[in-house]
């Protein structure tokens, strides 16, 4: 399928999505859709796992709620809030892409348990525990309706953001050292400066959707930057698949769907979402879009078939 | 040209039928829910189920069970659908969930949840929805700092509860002087560490030290050894569950207890007494939002139909609490003999009354409910009729915090 | 104060004791097998649970300690080879997948299996109540588990030093090619390595059960901690392994002296800077 | 005269092992330089000394009389130095443009950090590729994976990706290694192509390859240049003889 029929679809399901589901079900599967984009970009452009983006997540939802609580408007919240993160993303990445494989995921987990705790314990600031309440919108966004409106916009604006950056020499280039980074180092690329700039690529996109997040329930929640977090964002990557630029969304769907879905029937179901995750990785590594694709492709062989 | 045609038509055609596929996905894994009906009254309990907490949220919703069996699934004319959501002890899940379940399910009454984190989640979407909102019990800014018209709290005042633990422990150890304090670090143990530091002086008492542990630790020998180095005349808890259980285990091997008194000070009871070697919890003192050997004509029923669902074990804090939460929310409505969360709130607000944990009033300024609060003392094994026989509660009048304490200056309007 | 110090040097120890234990088991599984292990942390807790559930049938704690870690290398030997041998081949992210999958899958069985309201066991009755040691009381329990773990923990370290099987354990952190090629079953050395992590992994949970009790998610609580020791340690590190076991204990007991709402940061801090001052860890060498 | 590249005593230690031994090159600006040797030898440990694969444990290397010794490896593409691999060493789920397009656009002059413009948007970056591709017969494969491609081809491809860095020195390890005989005779005919336009030095086990090709031929043995000299000097010389020629095969 073409990038613009994929894209198509997903704007019809911005469209129709809310209503056939609670809009706040919907906000949640657009805010995580970004970070599960951005996700990819390390995970299937640059072939780098991160098991730390809850702390940027997290820090960008405090960073805006703490601007709008003091009484900033969103102009100035939100942007002051993904800069934070780009900047801390920047330092924590320096850190992080000196060592690759399973040292980075150790080290990026490492990191996020550092800045969760830092959160945990500042308590004057973060709320700690209790989380960080009273998180305003402006007025004009009190509307629920209106909200879901500018969580689409945001939503949709990230998503042609990141495809354009994805689809430049950038992203080609992150691919390269998925690939093959020696290679990529002798035609010439600083394989960690790459690397660094995916990382924060990723961290800051993660960061705008921790903003927007801070004003869905005016409230910044303890576990917004737990890495327990960390690792339901690398499900919904790795759930929608990462072969695919719109893969990552579906992941976002599917996982706050079965979540929502499984916890109405049975009170163990996180063991059925662990049976999911192993299906997929013994049988289905592309995740969702390989099961569309099979089934896509299997109707049309029947469709051929006389 | 036509076949340039042709091939516009096609790629359209796909874009239609993508168009229609997506439609299709989202019909089918989002079959629209029916909000509720005209007759029927939704109320929500948002439980842990799953995460640290999972213990407790089938222990809530079994007592909630029983408070709407009483009433036959019927209140004010009209039929109750309760429904429950798993909150994972996630703040932003349970916001998630509750906010989800008013949009799909028109949920007009919310109880629960078990943690003070979670709850100040769902008071703020509570507040949002105009949805009327019952607490366990926790954190002291539900009916404080952050009171609002809709919320209200079900569990005893942390003043109260504060109180009645040191006026028991000083009757029956009239010559202690010092008592050592293990507080969890977080903003609500904070606040019943500052009553108790304000309550001691009027005992008798000094705080030989304090030690603020991390929510979820359990490793409590460095903390132990750091009390008995000043030799407290008996550590003072203010942590709950595993923290707690987990730091009487280790107070017994250091071999502080049974030799030296070990106070709970916020305790869920039962479930926390089942889960320690009648060993451990020897000369143990527990301050506790509900116990079942308290005798009341309502808690009577209550602890009988529990025991039947539970296979005789007596109900602790959690069922209570769902018990009470459910009770409370029921009466307000057959009170104001309507479903509409604001008459219901309405009728709660300066109500008196008795029920199952003896004499209750709500206070109308802050929506707190004025009750009870009870501390019991550990039987020695001996001494227990049967293997729930644990303590023996003691005096239960309680005094209510002083008004000028109270941090909700303006509960607001609806 | 000295006394008080002295008393937290013991705490940090028995702690630092059973961390190393878990640390161990983990960065042999890391380092061997380059495999994310975000299972460890439920195999300590079914280790755990298991001890629970022998010591209550046989009525001996011994027997529980002896039997309930082995009945964890049972449940480590299925993973290996039903599900992680597969994915040798594949990125970190899958097998990372896998694995917590699987944590989520055991987490969840536990509580179906012993319900989700935890437990607590006794220290058996030759090593209950506290002994005074001049300086302050101490359980005999502690004493006695710093006593045991030091020696597995040597013993291991023996083994991994002294013999066969070791250098081959060690050749493989090394470098997985030189095994291949000097001609071992491969698929062997990784079984039981895996099968040690989980070994280790399950006698530090059933170790652990008369200080910390038993809870579903006691997994999830130690395994933060186990993968600061081996980012701490040095990716592979054995030796790494057992200093930042003890170290982030000691740590931790010290802190309480002066600063107890830090017991917890000061691992995050031990570990930020391990990043910062020694990239490779305090004994790493990649 | 001044070679285009010379290295001055480099030598490399692994642990105790001496890869490379104190070795002293001068490669003339648009020769045809080969580099043969036994098995071992350390030709390509020397090579990854120069591309900046390793820091050498000492002596310098000179470029167009600049000392680049140490620089790390993703910076020689940018004085001049291509280098392709043993091993096949590409971008397998990449296409053959992508492979070669980003080689092209590492050494363009355009903001290194771009990711405002699409891949697309690159024209004339674009042009060159596809000339480059088309050089090395590969245009009809442009956009297949490259994990799709014969082993020639994906050689083929190697070259391709050293070419567009518009290198003045390209380093070839083994370019016809694991090659049919048609397939290595039409690598041969590239080389002495690119011959004209480019310094090459080359690593090579095909002898009739070398002869065929070099204009000065080092000998490599146990880390240490043991003879030097034109083809025919070196068919020769008995020490080569003795050491590699009477020794292999």
């Amino acid at each position: 399928m073409r990038d613009r029929n994929i894209f198509l679809i997903v704007l019809a399901f911005v469209v129709i999505g809310p209503f056939v589901q609670p809009k706040v079900i919907i906000t949640e599967m657009l805010i995580f859709g970004i970070v599960a984009v951005a996700n990819n970009i390390m995970i299937g452009y640059t072939g780098m796992l991160s098991f730390g983006q809850a702390m940027f997540f997290g820090i960008g939802a405090y960073v805006a709620g703490l601007l709008l609580k003091a009484g900033m408007p969103l102009i100035v919240a939100l942007p002051v809030g993904t800069l934070f993160v780009l900047v801390l993303s920047i330092a924590v990445g320096y850190f992080c892409v000196q060592r690759t494989g399973l040292y980075f995921i150790c080290i990026t987990f490492a990191f996020n348990q550092m800045f969760y705790f830092i959160a945990y314990s500042w308590t004057g600031l973060t709320g700690g525990e209790d989380g960080l309440p009273g998180i305003p919108r402006p007025s004009l966004l009190l509307d629920p309706v209106a909200f879901y409106v500018f969580v689409a916009v945001v939503f949709l604006a990230c998503l042609v953001a990141m495809k354009r950056i994805v689809d430049s020499p950038l992203g080609l280039i992150c691919q390269t050292i998925r690939e093959n980074p020696s290679r990529a180092a002798a035609v010439g690329y600083n394989v960690k400066l790459y690397k660094l700039t995916a990382f924060t690529i990723a961290s800051t996109f993660t960061g705008l959707a921790g903003t927007v997040y801070a004003m869905l329930y005016g409230i910044v929640p303890i576990d917004q930057i737990h890495w327990l977090k960390s690792g339901d964002f690398i499900f919904m990557t790795l759930l929608g698949g990462t072969g695919n630029f719109f893969g990552p969304i579906m992941g976002a769907v599917g996982y706050i769907w079965m979540s929502e879905t499984f916890s109405l029937y049975w009170a163990r179901w996180p063991l059925i979402m662990g049976i999911v995750f192993v299906v997929v990785v013994l049988y289905l590594r592309g995740g969702i879009v390989e099961l569309i694709g099979k089934v896509y492709g299997s109707i049309q062989r029947a469709r051929e078939a006389p | 040209m036509i076949s340039r045609l042709s091939e516009k038509l096609r790629s359209l055609r796909t874009m239609g039928l993508s168009m229609a596929g997506a439609a299709a996905l989202a019909t089918v894994m989002f079959l629209p829910t029916q909000s509720a009906a005209e007759e029927e009254v939704v109320i929500l309990g948002i439980w842990p189920i799953t995460g640290p907490y999972a213990d407790m949220g089938p222990l809530l919703d079994r007592g909630v069970e029983i408070a709407l069996e009483e009433v036959g699934y019927k209140v004010a004319g009209k039929k109750i659908k309760y429904i429950t959501r798993d909150s994972e002890t996630k703040a932003g899940t349970a916001a998630r969930r509750a906010q989800g379940a008013i949009d799909s399910e028109g949920v007009k009454f919310i109880i629960g949840p078990w943690s003070s984190g979670v709850a100040l989640a769902v008071t703020e979407v509570a507040k949002k929805n105009k949805v009327m909102y019952y607490f366990s019990g926790g954190t002291e800014d539900i009916t404080g700092k952050r009171c609002h018209k809709y919320a209200f709290m079900w569990a005893a005042n942390a003043w109260t509860a504060m109180d009645a633990n040191l006026k028991i422990f000083k009757k029956f150890n009239p010559d202690a002087k010092s008592i050592y304090l293990f507080v969890v670090d977080y903003a609500f143990g904070w606040t019943l560490q500052k009553y108790v530091e304000k309550l001691a002086p009027k005992y008798g008492l000094k705080i030989a030290g304090v030690d603020r542990h991390p929510l979820g630790h359990r490793e409590y020998s460095s903390f132990i050894t750091k009390a008995m180095a000043t030799k407290p005349d008996a550590v003072y808890m203010i942590n709950f569950g595993l923290d707690a259980i987990s730091a009487v285990r280790q107070l017994y091997n250091f071999g502080f207890t049974p030799k030296k008194p070990v106070i709970l000070s916020w305790s869920a009871g039962v479930e926390e007494l089942v889960q320690m070697d009648p060993a451990m919890r020897a000369n143990l003192q527990f301050g506790t939002n509900y116990y079942y050997t308290v005798d009341t004509p309502g808690n009577k029923s209550f602890v009988d139909a529990y025991k039947k669902k539970s296979g005789g074990i007596p109900p602790g804090y959690a069922p209570g609490a769902g018990y009470g939460l459910m009770k409370m929310t029921l009466l307000g409505m057959q009170k104001a003999n309507s479903t509409d969360p604001k008459k219901v709130i309405q009728a709660l607000e300066g109500l008196k009354g008795k029920n199952f944990v003896g004499d209750f009033a709500i206070n109308g300024r802050n929506h707190q409910t004025v009750r009870p609060y009870f501390v019991a003392r550990t039987k020695p094994e001996d001494k227990m009729a049967n293997k729930y026989d644990f303590a023996t509660i003691q005096d239960i009048s309680s005094t209510e915090q002083p008004r000028d304490l109270n941090q909700c200056q303006d509960i607001g309007g609806f | 104060m000295s006394f008080l110090i002295l008393s937290q040097i013991l705490n940090g120890f028995a702690t630092g004791m059973l961390y190393a234990l878990v640390g161990v088991g983990l960065t042999l599984v890391l380092g061997v097998l380059n495999l994310p292990n975000f299972a460890h942390g439920t195999l300590f807790a079914f280790g755990a649970y298991f001890t629970y559930t022998v010591a209550n049938l046989t009525d001996s704690f011994y027997l529980g300690v002896l039997i309930g870690p082995l009945l964890v290398v049972l449940i480590g030997f299925v993973i290996e080879s039903q599900g992680v041998r597969r994915l040798y081949a594949a990125h970190h992210d899958y097998q990372l997948l896998f694995l917590f999958a699987i944590a989520l899958i055991l987490q969840e069985t536990v509580i179906l299996i012993w319900g989700p309201v935890g437990f607590s066991l006794l220290p058996p009755k030759f090593l209950a109540g506290a002994v005074d040691l001049g300086f302050t009381v101490y359980p005999k329990y502690r004493l006695a588990l710093i006593l045991f773990t030091a020696t597995i923990v040597v013993a291991l370290y023996l083994m991994l030093t002294r013999t066969n099987v070791g250098a081959i354990l060690r050749a493989g952190i090394e470098n997985r090619e030189m095994v291949k090629v000097l001609g071992i079953n491969i698929n062997k050395v990784f079984l039981f390595t895996f099968g040690l992590g989980a070994y280790l992994a399950g006698l530090a949970g059933g170790l652990a059960t008369p200080i910390w009790g038993l809870t579903p998610t006691m997994g999830f609580d130690i395994l933060p901690i186990s993968f600061v020791i081996v980012v701490v340690a040095g990716l592979g590190s054995i030796l790494g392994a057992i200093a930042a076991g003890i170290l982030i204990g000691l740590a931790q007991s010290l802190t309480t002296i002066w600063w107890p709402e830090a017991a917890n940061v000061v691992i995050y801090l031990i570990m930020g800077l391990t990043i910062i001052l020694r990239p490779q860890g305090l004994f790493g060498s990649r | 005269m001044a070679g285009l590249l010379e290295c001055h005593a480099l030598s490399k230690n692994f642990d105790a092992v001496a890869a490379v031994v104190d070795v002293n090159l001068e490669v003339t600006e648009g020769s045809v330089h080969s580099i043969i040797g036994p098995n071992g030898a350390g030709k390509t440990t020397f090579f990854n000394l120069i591309s900046g694969e390793v820091p050498p444990t000492a002596g310098r290397v000179y470029f167009k009389g600049r000392d680049i010794t140490g620089l790390p490896s993703h910076q020689i593409p940018h004085v001049g130095i291509a280098r392709c691999f043993q091993r096949t060493n590409i971008f397998p789920k990449l296409t053959v443009f992508e492979n070669v397009w980003v080689a092209m656009f590492s050494r363009s002059n355009s903001g290194a950090l771009d990711f405002i413009k699409r891949v697309s948007d690159f024209g004339e970056i674009g042009d060159k590729t596809r000339e480059i591709i088309s050089e090395l017969g590969l245009e009809e494969k442009l956009t297949e994976r490259a994990e799709t491609l014969s082993h020639g081809q994906q050689r083929a491809l190697e070259v391709a990706i050293a070419l567009a860095g518009a290198p003045t020195l390209i380093l070839l390890d083994e370019p016809t290694q694991g090659l049919a005989p048609e397939a290595t005779q039409q690598m041969t005919q590239l080389i002495q192509r690119l011959a004209g336009r480019y310094t090459i030095l080359l690593i090579e086990h095909k002898m009739h390859v070398v002869m065929a090709i070099s204009h000065w031929i080092s000998v490599m043995h146990f880390g240490q240049i043991i003879a030097e000299g034109g083809p025919d000097e070196i068919r020769q010389n008995e020490a080569v003889q003795k050491a590699y020629l009477g020794g292999r095969r």
